[in-house]
């Protein structure tokens, strides 16, 4: 594996080109492209949700697919996550329930994080998935953080840390990489690469000539992997992971991929993305190579993907259904869990609200749409 | 006299600005061919080019870190931070050395520049695209923290902030980019940022406000002449230095004075109104200087209406002084 | 009871806390073989070793970045910041980070850890070695702001601080680590930072502060006690969430208000105070409240004893409040 | 030059050992030679002076002087710098006058920066030498900044930032070279490694096996020279400049010495720092060494440094005198230059202050010594 080289197995020339990564047999093969599957499908359900005015915004990850499940697949239940907001499909590879999905993109009162947060801002306890937050870069040290915590406990768990091209240039990616390094802490460091930040190009965000390669600054093996084959991101990542459960410290991954959809629900593309560069990527598509390379060794039937596609859409339209009935979360949760425990000073301003809605009236919902 | 948006009014002074004086530079985060994520810089890559329009990495600290450098050689630049929430890893340049280098330098090295930003709530942006964060600025020493209120209000402070030889926060109201219009002088103009604005005259209750509040303090005084009640508007302008003696001058007149802000309650600029008024007028309050604010809670998503002060809870303000005995 | 400086029983604090329980951890720069640029951490690398003692690279963005991420996982570190100064560039973690943490998740996830650092001045340090930031963290809904006036009650906040579920900046007044000493109890106790502590009864005027100014506002009541002014004083002990009720209470009683702190004026604590106190008290208080601080400016060096309120400063608050009619 | 390899001249093996670098002749040699000793000799006295208790802080160089001397001796004039507060050496080689430098050791009423900073926090405008401030690395962003200015005006003006081994972890550092990079910004990163920041070793501030190494994060290239041979440093700094005033961008120059005296008057290294390692560098202390190399090469002489260092101690003297002897900053000059303009509301504080002060008498300076 290299940090300049880029690894790669689905249509790769040579030797490489068919082979199964070791310790992947035909039902994981068939549960890494279901994975994929319903993340496009849920992607483009929230795409049109939020075109339709029922949610206030939502983030694809169209095309990044296999980055994101490859990696997945190749975590373990006790590992920890420290997500970006483009990244649904590890959380439904791991068995999130959708309503929680749906939940949250309403910020209703049964979202498990109360209707605080925008949509895809998700926190799912049960699956060691922490709480995401905007500011880009942020979770990187986080992760560092837990990585040297599961090495002072001694517990064989690896943080994994996800973020985008962008994220590299953030002051989070410098600290934690670096504090990561020096703890030899059992870190992994995904960096999607999907070439854009918004509409700043990869080439404006580094003049690296490759992501990989900051590893180097670092003392950290840094690897480069296509990022739109499914089984060379899960073999890099697979690799990476018994390194930092055998002690020998962090890893750099980039996956190089491609945005296939706009930034989120708010971005036109257009103003800065040629038509061609988009075209050349979707012949890459990363489900449709996933797809030819199982139907080649007969993995895959279209009666199968039919059969998967119903299911799914069935699924998905239950989630949306229930979510979009619940109501909005109470208007005393406001107060709540800012604090462990509510002090003076903010209960006097509840009761403050409160007494005021009784005597005035309750307090109109004036909107607002989300620009990015 | 034209009329125009907040958003486009901010447009319209950058690239008078930008003609006007070949040293005003800009970059930031999708600034270029984007335009801004709110349109801020629209047309201004393709006017005046990857030199002085200048898409950065994704790095707050980088941005005004660099734009210090451009200002010390003496370029006059103007970052965009893409949202007041994301200042923070570049708070420390703010702090550090955008607010201290005249003082510590003995007057020698300045940084003259405008970091802009997009400040407040409105857009369903939860707790990261919504924040308030003037407080933090105005306890600064060193810095100017600026707040427009209008599209006119904001063409002249930005002309002003940017031929200013202070460094400026320059907070806008983005509830307010698309949803407020006025008609707007064309060409170059500005308006004085050390004088607050009185945005209504009246006589029972002084209001204290800036930026977006400012149109719902006026509502509500509007509401409150229906019942007799006639209230001053003052729009601040500037948080740092601020006006003190326009306000005391009103509420020396008033007698009563509220601060309506959307920042959460606790050390915030309300407080410092409310500390500063209550300390100049105490021989002629008649009633507690009132603070309407946000709660000292983050900004919440889908509670956002409850949270950032409409009309009613002004108004609410405006009873509770006013029939204070 | 053995005598200790505020140094003494930080460090003892800390020995206490890792000695009872094995999760917390401690990092930063210099707190390992060196034991802190101030030895707060002395002798504790020795005792407790490399993977609960941990010089880190120079990065408080990593520092406090690193230690969320510990305490996500079920640690509860304490970190160091070498200066207060220094937070800055960890200033996002702190705010989008640790301080919302809690409510963004709706409460599944919680990070409970204290940063400690070294506050204000009194060591010749000049702009960056100096300042008293509390009103930065004060304004930040989620963190809890603490600072203790004596080495007692260094020890009992810094362990109450420990041992809570929210993460805390405990901010520790440089300037009394080696010049104050006091007995304290052997062993582990606590003290309740929810509660403002009355350093000092009296019926005449109420003093506010927190930190190395509670020493000299006790210097100065005493020193007003024999002009016949009887001073009593509130030492905050918390600045967010903060006790107003003691200090309505007091002033119900004196009705008279100062607030006394080091940092600048604007939108400071002694302004959310006396912005407080003027709303809540406004039946009781018979003269404006008050406010000794150090000016709108950056921290001097040459002048820092002219910068710094002292003895004859808050004399001079309490000549006027308490003459006032 | 290269990253991982280190540039040696002044004792290398082989054809190097030796050998002047093109353009310096002999006046040049002894002019850096004198800019070394002087510097030395200043830092004694600034240690004795703060052990004495006149002033109240000094951060010397001691075995840095090649390292700083070799790069101040490649700047041209109209070049930009952004100092750390350890280099004091390169204002004195560029001319500034020592009373300059003693104002600012007592920060008293003529001191350039009128008694606001700390000492050895410089400001000399004359020299283009930007004000110093504490906090580590924040120079490293505005040299990227003013590089990219001169860029912009199309000025043939380099700058250089300074920071040491601990400050490549910070903030800015990350920042500073990847926009530096990105804009190929006629821009100098001297990375002055000597081995510790304060008690921290460099094996713990990163686990790279360089700093020269990081600039291949940012596509930048990196050199790693002797930093304890002046004309190694020379060397790599005259070609790193003519890169830059060439149009080919950024360069890290990392120059590997030893900090031979404590970090700051303040500092105890017996701490945390072995006698052995402290030997092994004072072996190779860049004063001996050089001047071994030039008595070899016949430009120097034992009456030419006794004649030189006889001076040198009057002019410091002289220097400290005069300092010693300017009273402190006047009260109400603490008000300004906080903004171009005095605020009403700071003006107010100001005569509040003033008024006190007629009425209770003058301030009393209670002292307070600093720790770091
Ligand atoms: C600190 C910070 N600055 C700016 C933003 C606004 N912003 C949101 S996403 C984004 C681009 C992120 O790009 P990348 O890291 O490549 O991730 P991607 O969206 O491509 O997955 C920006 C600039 C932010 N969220 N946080
Ligand atoms: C942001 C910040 N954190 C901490 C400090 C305290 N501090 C002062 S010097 C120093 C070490 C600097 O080491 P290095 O960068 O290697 O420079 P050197 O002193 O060795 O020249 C530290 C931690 C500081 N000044 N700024
Ligand atoms: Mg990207
Ligand atoms: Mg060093």
């Amino acid at each position: 594996m290299s940090a300049t080289k880029m690894l790669q197995i689905l249509d790769a020339p040579g030797k490489d080109k068919g082979r199964t990564p070791a310790g992947l047999k035909n039902d994981d093969l068939k549960a890494m492209f279901r994975a994929m599957f319903f993340t496009r499908l849920l992607d483009q359900r929230g795409m049109n949700l939020q075109r339709q005015g029922r949610i206030g915004f939502y983030v694809p990850s169209f095309g990044q697919e296999a980055s994101q499940i490859g990696a997945g697949y190749a975590m373990a239940d006790e590992d920890i996550l420290f997500p970006s907001y483009r990244l649904i499909s590890i959380a439904l590879l791991r068995g999130i329930d959708l309503r929680h999905v749906f939940n949250q993109a309403w910020g209703n009162a049964e979202d498990v994080c109360k209707g605080r947060q925008m949509p895809n801002h998700y926190a799912f306890p049960e699956i060691n998935w922490q709480s995401i937050s905007s500011p880009i870069g942020t979770q990187i040290t986080h992760a560092a953080g837990a990585a040297r915590a599961a090495q002072i406990r001694g517990d064989k768990r690896v943080s994994w840390a996800w973020f985008g091209d962008g994220g590299t240039s953030s002051n989070d990616f410098h600290a934690g990489m670096n504090f990561a390094a020096v703890w030899k802490a059992p870190c992994i460091f995904m960096c999607e690469n999907n070439h854009w930040a918004i509409s700043v190009p990869q080439e404006m965000q580094s003049a690296s000539a490759t992501f990989a390669e900051k590893a180097v600054a670092y003392g950290m093996p840094g690897v480069r992997v296509d990022g739109n084959d499914v089984l060379a991101v899960y073999e890099a990542c697979r690799e990476a992971r018994d390194r930092a459960v055998a002690g020998k410290g962090p890893t750099l991954i980039e996956t190089v991929t491609f945005r296939m959809g706009p930034h989120s629900s708010s971005d036109d593309p257009s103003k800065y993305q040629s038509k061609e560069l988009f075209e050349s990527w979707q012949k890459k598509d990363p489900i449709d190579r996933f797809r030819a390379w199982m139907k080649g060794k007969r993995i895959w039937t279209q009666k199968w993907e039919d059969e998967l596609k119903e299911q799914m859409l069935a699924e998905i339209a239950t989630a949306v259904e229930a979510a979009e009935s619940t109501p909005a979360p109470a208007i005393d949760t406001l107060f709540d869990d800012v604090w462990a425990e509510i002090p003076a000073m903010l209960l006097e301003q509840k009761a403050a609200l409160i007494d005021q809605i009784r005597r005035t009236g309750d307090i109109e919902d004036t909107g607002g749409a989300f620009p990015l | 006299m034209p009329e125009m948006t907040m958003l486009k009014a901010i447009n319209d002074a950058l690239r008078i600005a930008m003609t006007k004086d070949d040293d005003v530079v800009m970059l930031g985060e999708d600034i270029g061919k984007k335009g801004g994520v709110f349109g801020a810089t629209e047309g201004l890559h393709a006017e005046f080019g990857d030199l002085r329009v200048m898409d950065t990495p994704l790095s707050e600290c980088g941005i005004i870190g660099t734009a210090i450098g451009m200002a010390l050689y003496g370029l006059k630049p103007v970052p965009e931070i893409q949202f007041q929430d994301f200042i923070f890893p570049g708070f420390d340049q703010i702090v550090s050395e955008m607010a201290k280098m005249r003082y510590r330098s003995g007057g020698h090295f300045t940084c003259p520049m405008v970091v802009r930003t997009p400040s407040g709530g409105g857009i369903r942006g939860g707790h990261y695209h919504s924040q308030s964060g003037e407080a933090y600025f105005a306890h600064t020493p060193g810095l100017r923290v600026v707040m427009p209120s209008t599209p006119r209000e904001a063409k002249g402070l930005l002309l002003a902030s940017i031929f200013n030889d202070d460094p400026v926060i320059f907070l806008e109201p983005k509830a307010l980019y698309r949803h407020s219009k006025e008609e707007v002088e064309e060409g170059f103009f500005t308006v004085d940022m050390d004088k607050a604005r009185i945005a209504r005259t009246g006589k029972d209750v002084t209001v204290c406000s800036w930026g977006a509040m400012v149109s719902i303090v006026m509502d509500a005084a509007a509401e409150a002449a229906e019942k007799g009640i006639d209230v001053e508007v003052i729009d601040m302008r500037s948080m740092l230095p601020w006006d003190a003696e326009t306000v005391i001058e009103s509420v020396r007149k008033t007698g009563r004075c509220i601060a309506v802000q959307e920042a959460p309650r606790t050390c915030s600029f309300a407080s410092e109104i409310a500390a500063t008024v209550a300390e100049k007028c105490v021989d002629s309050l008649e009633a507690p200087v009132a603070r309407v604010s946000g709660f000292d809670t983050p900004f919440p998503y889908s509670l956002e209406h409850v949270y950032k002060p409409d009309k009613k809870r002004v108004l609410n303000a405006i009873d509770y002084v006013a029939n204070w005995q």
